[in-house]
């Protein structure tokens, strides 16, 4: 059984949501965001997403474009950000890691290649951002063989027969964009959120995930109790970006941050 | 190579995903998937219904006035005969003399009728040169329907012109800084603004660019160049025309000139990108000839990026060119070697404004002018007699400062 | 009264004289009278030369852009019937989509023609907006002719747009300082230039002022706005006009539109100057309205002007209306009451501007602002399915600075 | 008889020609104006022309220009223009005194006002730079009505026909314009003008006084050789602005220019 797999049915026996950290490879810089990402299963991480920086970011606020333009401005490739997953698989065997990022990189390492070096070096899924399902086929079947599952996602938007569909192919889980927005934004309204996600649930037979504007423990609390996967990324890169000019408070910060979440991830279980 | 499905056996319109051959698609964030699917089925009845065609018709006439002439450039002719051993027939097909002063107009009339047909109440749009921005600015306010413009810092101050008029048609103008704060940067922040939007925005794209069904719809609207220009070389005695040449940005008013003739195989056809300063990486803006293709901006195209997928900077002096992708028709184009796709750079292009605005009287715009350049600088290479039509794709009235930095 | 020969018969033609009803004439000094007697010679011939008329009409349509649409402004209508009692159907008549962007080409496009028949090798022009001295350079430039343009320096200064077209089409421009360094004084400095260059040089008037045959000439030139505007009332089902609106400024686009229908009187019209600042001495060029009859630039006609005949300072927004003459027709046509001139501030002018951009998505120029102005401002006026036409004389582009200075 | 015939009769029999200065009413000062025109005479003129200033003097070059400037800042009309020359005509009641202005502020004052009241000030002739021979009926009547001469003009641009036409009523003396041009500018090219003068000497039964771009002694001695007058007005007026800031100079820098041209027109007679 996969890593993914493996973990929301040891969550699901406890009752407990997965807290999922994203950060930015390469962001601020490539060794503080090796250490980040070694760290971040002591902090309380179930599950990382590990963001590949792309020059046109459309999906993204400004917090998380920030993060792009940082780790580019270190030259940031995909090679880099395997060997990255390398050095953290030396210290983490157990946690799962799912790359995201957009198709033109991917693309342009080759779709094949790329699947087969993530598989290599210890990634267990891929998301990608502006590939739909009408796109994913060459994704899809690259990732199959590779033993990689390709995440797909849910929105707002998407229509009950448009669900069915995505369900179809889908694996590991099902990453649910809470609000038809960008990143690190606005959040959504609790009440429907909450209806989405019953909503959801009858139909998808995968653990889901929930990301986009989830910035407090409170935002985080009220997750866990319809989902199985907290997303947290902007409030987060936020942490690492309010402490650019001391770069050496970013892990202390982002400890913090995530015994926050984690503690109010806890306590909606109970 | 991105494509899964079977080859389109029509390979003069895209295919149910919106595939020219392999390039297109709809590459955009899942939460966008349903309002181009939704897009699609409006363009497609709106297309099959002919009051659509009645109102658009009547506009186009009245409002934008079309047809637009078809010039018989007799004096830049006579300047090419005595000065570069030239031997052909040249017409200039005049959108510069459109409502707003360019192409541009006539897709946004197209869109702004089926953002109504939609029952949208709001409408964004991305502008590099400004013209799309004044366009959609402008039908927009024809059609009481409230907009905000995406525009790059870069492109606000060389464009100045065309922001104050902008301001004047009561636009919300945005003003994009990130990147190069140039025309992707826009459509960067326009696509994210449509996502934060679903609801009752209509995003009328301003070429042959994004996500299916757009470079198909903008293509099916611009196409009224081509068939005008059809018509009117019949009405002047040429059976067919030898050549069509056009700038190419996001290539839509080159497609509008094209796609009618693509059938006709005695139509040669000439697509001109910026070359900029250098073909060296980041000084031009030459997508085809110089790019590989990648996605961008929602499609499968042509695009200037570096080893790693990342999009590269580019320039143009013309900032309606200053992209660094292509529409994906293009790149279909380019690969079946049905269109051939030539770089002009910043100085030929600035040469050949000046010389067809001292010749003819037509001040072009930079973007325009790098379709003239094509010709001035090829001149002896069209046989003779060749009807050669070049795309006046819009005037020069917006690009005075540029030229006056460039003496 | 100036008027020593016996009354002119027809009343829509000046006599021989050129005079329309006592106004009119040739007051210019002897070393110009043969000149303009070779000219009214020469256009009498050109008028009845069919193949003079093949070439203008045929460069009216590919280069101009003729016919201009007739567009019904229904935004702006139901705008006025919502706000303002208004019951009139409104059309257009976009002259803005001309080639350089206003109407004065069509005279342009005319008396360069007839420059070339009469084989002179130099042209010259004032201009006040820069329309006329774009209009011109342009033709110039089409014909192979160097030219030389008066402007104002405080016109340079505020349409620095159009001094930028004039430079890139390869025009002379020659800045005049004396006076208040507008149209006037640049037409004085043109009439200086004439003199001194009597053997090859053709002046091109912009307006229908000047001597005898000037009037007369860019009135047939220009009246081909009104002939299209019967023909395209025809063909949207009405049999006349009940209203034709235009701005006065020398009067060329007014008496373009209103000369075909002067016979018909069924046919209101009503030209609008402009009231400036306020209506007191030196802050308006309502000569029309508020002037008195007298001579300046070769032509007897009404004028801003003291009690010691000097010429007054005269002040509007729309530099192609900063004027204290006009042309003499209208002059008669005042005395005759057959057209109504009313006058309309600045305020108004920007004002309508600014709504008629917003509702319709059309910039026009300030002069035309003029026109639009009253029709706005007097909506309650018109009858039920009164058919009124406004003039569009023009295009704003030209008018972005100033507009920003009038927030 | 009256004053400009009995000038030229008188000359002719001493086969000279007239010395014609023009100087603008107004200019610099309407005190010093006077002064000028009051001492005219006795500097050498034969006859006087002057100038009623016009906003608009599109017959003018620069120099010419600046001095109706000058003028009208001095709000200085024509009812102050009649009463100047009656202020001269105390001294002096020999010299002939032809006004030249453009037609608008004469239309203002009103034709016959003006006309009569020129004769009344002692004004003799009339010289109408923008009012060709086919607009000055009405001008010419009121001069008859009047006894005052409206003085017609000629220039190289007049064709013998024109020429026929225009000396049919031409009353004094007939103005030959020697350039096309307007004042202050060019000069005649000598040979050309000498011939034109022969030429025009043949159909003119009046004197000819010759204008425009006479500036030097040598120009006004070449005029004088082929014609009964010599006008003289931007050379004279550059006197007056090129002593602006000391008006003191500014009568007898005239006189000596007038001495000048004086004595260059008596050697061209002997
Ligand atoms: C006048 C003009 N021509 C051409 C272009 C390039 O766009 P496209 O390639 O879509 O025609 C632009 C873009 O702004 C333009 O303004
Ligand atoms: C657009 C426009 N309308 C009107 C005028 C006024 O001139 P006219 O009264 O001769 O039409 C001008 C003069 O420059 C102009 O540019």
């Amino acid at each position: 059984m996969n890593r993914i797999d493996g973990l929301f049915q040891a969550l699901a026996t406890r009752k407990r949501a997965a807290l999922i950290p994203f950060i930015s490879a390469g962001d601020p810089t490539p060794a503080l965001s090796q250490e980040l990402l070694n760290q971040l299963p002591s902090m309380g991480a179930d599950l990382i997403e590990l963001g590949m920086p792309f020059s046109d970011p459309t999906a993204d606020g400004p917090i998380i474009q920030k993060a792009h333009v940082r780790a580019l401005r270190n030259n940031l490739s995909i090679k880099t950000i395997f060997t990255m997953i390398q050095t953290f698989r030396s210290y983490n065997s157990h946690t799962p890691l799912v790359l995201m990022g957009y198709a033109n990189p991917i693309l342009a390492f080759g779709i094949d290649a790329f699947f087969q070096q993530a598989h290599k070096s210890g990634a267990d899924g891929v998301i990608l951002v502006d590939v739909p399902i009408e796109e994913d086929a060459t994704f899809m079947s690259a990732a199959e063989r590779n033993a990689l599952c390709v995440i797909r996602l849910a929105t707002p938007t998407t229509s009950p027969e448009r669900l069915r569909a995505l369900l179809e192919k889908a694996r590991g889980f099902v990453y649910y964009v809470s609000i038809a927005g960008i990143t690190g934004t606005k959040s959504a309204d609790k009440k429907d959120l909450t209806m989405r996600l019953r909503n959801l649930k009858k139909h998808c037979p995968l653990p889901v995930a929930v990301g986009f504007g989830i910035k407090t423990g409170a935002d985080a609390r009220l997750v866990a109790e319809h989902a199985q996967g907290v997303v947290i990324g902007s409030a987060l890169i936020q942490a690492i970006e309010d402490n650019l000019s001391q770069p050496q408070r970013i892990v202390p910060e982002v400890a913090q941050k995530m015994t926050e979440w984690r503690k109010a991830i806890e306590e909606a279980q109970s | 190579m991105l494509k899964a499905t079977p080859p389109n056996p029509n390979p003069h319109t895209p295919d149910s995903q919106g595939r020219f051959g392999s390039f297109g698609g709809r590459f955009v964030s899942e939460t966008l998937m349903p309002l181009l699917i939704d897009l699609e089925h409006a363009w497609q009845q709106a297309k099959d219904d002919p009051s659509f065609w009645q109102a658009f018709d009547a506009y186009a006439r009245d409002y934008i006035g079309r047809p637009s002439p078809l010039y018989h450039a007799a004096a830049l002719e006579s300047h090419l005969r005595t000065h570069k051993a030239f031997k052909g027939i040249l017409y200039f097909k005049r959108e510069d003399l459109n409502h707003t002063g360019a192409h541009k107009i006539n897709n946004c009339l197209g869109q702004v009728l089926l953002a109504k047909r939609m029952g949208k109440t709001r409408i964004i749009a991305e502008t590099g040169a400004g013209q799309h921005g004044v366009a959609t600015a402008t039908v927009c306010a024809r059609f009481s329907l409230p907009c905000t413009i995406y525009m790059g810092a870069t492109d606000i101050q060389r464009q100045a012109p065309n922001v104050q008029r902008m301001a004047c048609l009561n636009a919300n103008i945005h003003a994009v800084d990130a990147g190069t704060a140039t025309l992707k940067d826009a459509l960067n922040e326009a696509l994210r603004d449509w996502v934060q939007h679903v609801d009752d925005t209509f995003y009328i794209i301003g070429s042959v660019a994004g996500p299916h069904p757009y470079p198909m719809l903008v293509r099916d609207l611009q196409a009224i160049i081509g068939k005008e220009t059809a018509q009117q070389l019949q009405d002047k005695g040429h059976a067919h025309p030898h050549y069509l040449i056009a700038c190419v940005g996001g290539g839509s008013n080159a497609i509008g000139l094209f796609h009618p003739f693509l059938a006709d195989t005695r139509v040669r056809m000439v697509g001109v990108e910026a070359a900029g300063r250098n073909t060296t990486d980041g000084n031009h803006a030459a997508a085809l000839t110089l790019g590989a293709p990648g996605v961008l901006h929602g499609s499968y195209s042509y695009l200037l990026q570096n080893e790693d997928g990342q999009i590269q900077p580019v320039h143009s002096v013309a900032a309606g060119l200053d992209y660094p992708g292509v529409g994906p028709e293009h790149a279909f184009l380019k690969d079946t070697a049905r269109v051939d796709y030539q770089c002009v750079n910043d100085q030929q292009a600035l040469a050949a404004l000046r010389l067809t605005a001292q010749k003819e009287g037509i001040i072009s715009a930079l973007e325009t002018a790098h379709a003239l350049a094509y010709v001035i600088d090829n001149a002896e290479t069209f046989e003779k007699d060749a009807v050669i039509v070049i795309n006046l794709s819009g005037r020069g009235d917006k690009d005075m400062q540029t030229l006056a930095e460039y003496p």
